[in-house]
């Protein structure tokens, strides 16, 4: 259903969440990176060696929980912002969670926000316990959060508790809806090049950039014709509009 | 409305300059593309098509389309998504095709 | 398909669309336009689409003053449901040499004896007509208001439109292949989608016309020119006739939807059937444009194009029928003004099919002409 | 009229990347930009890049640019740059026209690398001309470059990594995402992005598309509905969302009009976007001495734009003869790269789109 709904269920996470034993003992990042895509920043930004080597580029991390010491260097350099810290350690009722912030304001160390789950729905309040934001971690901030421990599994993000709270065109310069496309279709206009002598849509100042591939999809749909068979029309220069004064005192000649 | 702060980025403005839009002076920053200024005070219409009269906005960007033609100190068919902003401009709503001056 | 015709036509272009329309009006059932693309592909859909009737023979002018005539009229006789956008501006033709100004007055004393309405102006009455040319390059112009501009893909939809109310098919996306000639006659036209048996050919199809004469050994001597075309964004009206000069060699109008469309002539274009784009043509054009309309130079190109002039050796086209082979009719040869005769093609041509006495006496178009070495030199053309 | 030995027009990742390999190996470069910057895309993106180390992985693409640029400062004997200068054709003969600062120029090239990237497409639907419908690329120019916002609300069409990276850009510039929306049952993107996205409370709705736009002057509202399995419409699935910009992310196509003016042989790859060019491995087009390199040649990540780019840039630059001891490895390493960068599940589409248009 991550597919369907960007939101990891509890299958994808089952893989991505250590034992209680060793979410006891203290930090440690879960990795929420369940897709096959060229991406190893991870790896490579782990000091520890936590990550298994990636024979393939396109490998999803694998960690090995009892060498991270959950120091959060690779929260900050993974792309897809998919590393949190969880450390259930703190107290007996809290436990911390470190995620990447990359908005302003930043909020402000000791100050209430509003926890939020996967899909964005508030669930706790939560304390901003520290703002990291080195050099090193250009420009993605970690923000320490304790939020209740059972929420440990559910908090991945935060926001501030104040500031978050038949007219159809087909060529924009020659004004042609898609009714009249379709109304010369029937006709019997059936390439493009024959619309836009028609029509001049295509012939505007855009050069067709908006229009083309729309005109050749309607054409394909009322012809049966696959966009790979049809003829496409000229293109002729030039691509952008230019003065006939700078043509005539431009650099001339051979 | 300008992004008056961003975690990433930092804007590098030209000095403040006045222009006038339909007889009205505004603001904006030297060397931004008209239309950036226009739209940062909020005029999101910059002319009418020619047949049908639909409100033409901002919309490619990058001077390939022709939504937002203007004219631009008397020249018609300024393509103000990407013409600079200069102090003093005077930037109008093009009537119809424009009049070459 | 159908696989009998009474005549094939060989070219959707106005020529053939035309023709095809004045033979179904005169009563010829099965009658089949063969078009190898769309209808226009060819010259009609690339030329510059104005119509004048300023010319320097006699014949050219009762051509095209006949065919203006019609299209002043087209949308009611044709009864079409749109508008071939005829407007006419005028045509304001610049001297710029002794020799023009003095075959100018020529051009007049004919045109004005045929009841044709041009002036002789000077510099300075003519820039009263387009006041942002440099009158300065000019020595004297003549002016017709009856000439102008219209849409080659309406009129030609509009021909052929009524054509097929009259029962006329058209073939489009369809290559002729080769044409059966037995014992001297047509006997029918061989196509990529079949062949169809017809007594009569008609070889309507513009820079391809040599090529189709060849299918049945007819030499047509005409070549394939390339003349290219550029157009700019559009702009409120400030131009309303054309403007046009042979000497200093533009053509440059401003058409109903704004835009300018502007051409030239150039000997060093290639003789082929290339429709390519040139860097030499934008810039020589650019040049003379900002030249003769200096207010022109703030206005911005949105494109060129090429097309072909199908030139025959006195600049005039060559109407009527092949006597080596009976049954093949040609209408080519317009070195580039095939559009603006479309109207008188049509007629002319359905009348000789026909066998019957041409409105016009286009007995000295004739293919023979060139063998009999009596040809009519045009000295008006770009 | 100007002459140089490789022409490279664009100077995105492709581009830069390509001047930068052509003049290492020696060649004489120009390289032609209609912005007055390089980098292309580069420099609207704030986020970090994925991929390999090699291709900057966990640098951002704002900072990339930059990188690259030093890398082409160690070059400049060897690179002419031509910023704001557009190229409006390239001719028969091989002469490339451009405007620079609205003066006319020519050149005349003897091999030339396209690396012109590609275009935003564009959706149907009633008032879809309406003020405040904007493309992804534009917003991104406006809020990410130009730091003015596009509006206060905005529901994106698109949840492919453009809609989904825009999205959490816009948000980032302190607007609100109202939803993003995609016809396709499934988030197109890397599910890392549409996941941070989706722990801001913004929802994803697959499945579902824009039926009407509704304003006067500007967009005021939406009307969204539902998709079956079949893309058909659910009936009687319409709400409204109220929002004053709706950002189209659709995908791309690429940008090949210089392509076909040389007459280079085309094929329909909707894999790849739309018609691209048929290439051979050193990115050579059916038109001797015409390289492609980046989204003009199928559309893909920048860091694959930037390996196609110092491919080309190689490949143009030995044609020329000029050799370097360790071409074939350097070549072999592009390769590589680009192998490994279309390895895997999301590579499927990219490799299956190749196959159709390498020879």
């Amino acid at each position: 259903m991550l597919e369907k709904t960007g939101v990891a269920t509890e299958q994808d996470l089952a893989k991505a969440i250590p034992t209680k034993e060793r979410l006891a003992k203290g930090p440690v990042a879960i990795i929420e990176c369940f897709q096959r895509i060229p991406c190893n920043p991870c790896y490579t930004s782990c000091k520890r060696g936590a990550i298994k080597e990636f024979e393939d580029i396109n490998d999803t991390p694998e960690i090995n929980f009892e060498i991270c010491n959950g120091c959060g260097v690779c929260v900050s350099n993974c792309p897809g912002l998919a590393i949190v810290v969880v450390d259930e350690s703190y107290s007996n009722e809290e436990a911390l969670v470190k995620i990447p912030y990359e908005f302003l304001p930043l909020p402000v160390e000791g100050s209430f926000v509003t926890g939020l789950d996967r899909e964005g729905k508030p669930v706790c309040r939560a304390k901003v316990m520290k703002v990291l934001n080195t050099k090193a971690m250009d420009r993605t901030p970690l923000i320490t959060l304790a939020v209740p421990k059972e929420l440990s599994m559910t908090v991945r993000f935060m926001k501030h508790h104040d500031i978050y709270s038949d007219n159809t065109f087909i060529c924009r310069c020659e004004e042609l809806t898609l009714g009249e496309l379709r109304e010369l279709i029937r006709k019997g206009y059936n390439t493009i090049d024959e619309i836009r002598r028609i029509s001049r849509a295509g012939m505007g100042p855009c050069q067709g950039r908006t229009c083309r591939q729309l005109i050749m999809q309607e054409l394909a749909a009322a012809t049966g014709k696959k966009m790979s068979e049809m003829p496409i029309s000229t293109f002729r220069p030039p691509v952008k509009p230019i003065k006939l004064g700078t043509i005539a005192g431009g650099e001339r000649g051979e | 409305m300008r992004i008056e702060e961003h975690p990433i980025l930092s804007f590098d403005k030209g000095r403040r300059v006045d222009f006038i839009f339909d007889g009205k002076t505004y603001e904006g920053y030297e060397g931004e593309p008209i239309a950036a200024a226009l739209h940062a005070a909020g005029i999101m219409v910059l002319g009418h098509s020619h047949n049908k009269q639909r409100p033409r906005g901002f919309y490619c960007a990058i001077g390939n389309c022709s939504s937002c033609l203007m004219v631009v100190n008397g020249q018609p068919n300024v393509r103000v998504c990407t013409e600079k902003l200069q102090e003093n401009m005077i930037v109008e709503t093009q009537v119809g095709k424009g009049d070459l001056r | 398909m159908n696989n009998t015709a009474s005549v094939v036509i060989i070219g959707g272009g106005i020529s053939g669309c035309s023709i095809a329309y004045n033979l179904a009006l005169k009563g010829v059932k099965d009658v089949i336009v063969i078009e190898k693309e769309y209808l226009t592909s060819g010259s009609t859909g690339r030329c510059g689409a104005g119509v004048r009737m300023q010319w320097g023979t006699e014949l050219n002018c009762r051509l095209a003053k006949y065919s203006i005539e019609f299209y002043e009229k087209a949308n009611e006789v044709l009864q079409y449901d749109g508008d071939i956008e005829f407007k006419q501006g005028g045509y304001l033709i610049v001297a710029s040499t002794e020799k023009e100004d003095t075959q100018f007055k020529k051009n007049i004393a004919l045109q004005n004896s045929l009841g044709i309405p041009s002036v002789y102006l000077s510099p300075k009455e003519a820039k009263e007509i387009i006041p942002h040319m440099d009158e300065t390059k000019i020595i004297s112009a003549t002016f017709c208001p009856k000439d102008g501009h219209l849409n080659p893909f309406l009129a030609t939809q509009a021909y052929a439109d009524a054509a097929v109310r009259l029962g006329v098919k058209f073939m489009k996306y369809t290559t002729v292949t080769g044409i059966k000639v037995e014992n001297g006659k047509v006997t029918g036209v061989q196509t990529n989608k079949g062949f169809i048996s017809t007594p009569v050919v008609v070889n309507a199809a513009g820079g391809q016309s040599k090529l189709i004469g060849g299918m049945v050994d007819v030499d047509i001597p005409v070549y394939a020119e390339r003349h290219q075309i550029l157009v700019t964004e559009p702009v409120n009206p400030i131009q309303n006739p054309m403007f046009m000069s042979f000497s200093l060699n533009i053509y440059c109008q401003q058409t109903p939807h704004g835009s300018f469309i502007m051409g030239r002539g150039d000997a060093n274009e290639p003789r082929d059937l290339r429709v390519t784009s040139s860097w030499h043509f934008l810039e020589e054009m650019a040049q003379s444009c900002c030249e003769l309309l200096p207010l022109l130079k703030d206005l911005r190109v949105v494109r060129q194009w090429a097309g072909l002039y199908c030139m025959s050796p006195d600049r005039q086209p060559i109407y009527g029928k092949a006597d080596q082979v009976e049954g093949f009719y040609m209408a080519t040869g317009y070195s580039g003004h095939g559009f603006m005769f479309g109207p008188v093609t049509g007629v002319v041509m359905a009348e000789t099919i026909l066998g019957e006495k041409p409105s016009l006496p286009i007995d000295k178009l004739g293919l023979d002409r060139f063998e009999k070495d009596e040809l009519l030199f045009e000295p008006s053309v770009v | 009229m100007r002459t140089t030995e490789i022409a490279i027009i664009g100077g995105g990742p492709a581009g830069l990347c390509a001047a930068i390999s052509a003049a290492s190996l020696g060649a004489k470069v120009t390289l032609i930009d209609r912005n007055d910057n390089l980098g292309g895309q580069l420099i609207k993106q704030t986020h970090m890049f994925f991929g390999s180390q090699k291709q900057y992985a966990s640098i951002r693409g704002i900072d990339i640019a930059g990188i690259l640029m030093k890398d082409l400062d160690k070059y400049q004997d060897k690179i002419e740059l031509m910023l704001d200068a557009t190229v409006i054709g390239m001719y028969e003969d091989g002469v490339i026209a451009l405007e620079q600062n609205e003066k006319y120029i020519k050149i005349k090239p003897q091999s030339v690398i396209v690396a012109t990237g590609a275009s935003e497409k564009f959706l149907t639907f009633p008032n879809n001309d309406l003020p405040g419908i904007y493309g992804a690329g534009a917003v991104q120019t406006l809020a990410n470059v130009h730091g003015v916002a596009p509006g206060k609300n905005v529901v994106m069409v698109g949840a492919g990594n453009i809609g989904l990276i825009v999205s959490y850009q816009l948000m980032q510039a302190g607007i609100n995402i109202k939803a993003i929306i995609d016809a396709s049952p499934k988030i197109g993107g890397y599910l890392v992005h549409a996941s941070k996205i989706r722990r801001m409370g913004i929802p994803i709705l697959t499945s579902h598309t824009v039926k009407y736009a509704h304003g006067k002057d500007r967009l005021e509202k939406v009307t969204l509905c539902r998709l079956d399995e079949k893309w058909q419409q659910v009936p009687d699935s319409e709400f409204d969302i109220e929002t004053d910009v709706l950002c189209i992310s659709v995908g791309l196509s690429p940008l090949t009009e210089l392509l076909w003016q040389q007459g280079c042989e085309m094929k329909y790859v909707p894999e790849l976007g739309g018609h691209v060019p048929v290439r051979n491995e050193n990115l050579e087009t059916s038109m001797k001495g015409i390289f492609v390199a980046g989204d003009v040649a199928g559309v893909e990540e920048a860091s694959s734009a930037m390996v196609e780019g110092r491919l080309a840039g190689l490949c143009a630059a030995k044609a020329l003869g000029y050799i370097a001891a360790d071409f074939e490895e350097q070549k072999n390493d592009c390769l590589d790269q680009l192998n490994s960068l279309r390895s895997g599940h999301v590579g499927e589409k990219i490799r299956s789109g190749l196959a159709q248009v390498t020879v």
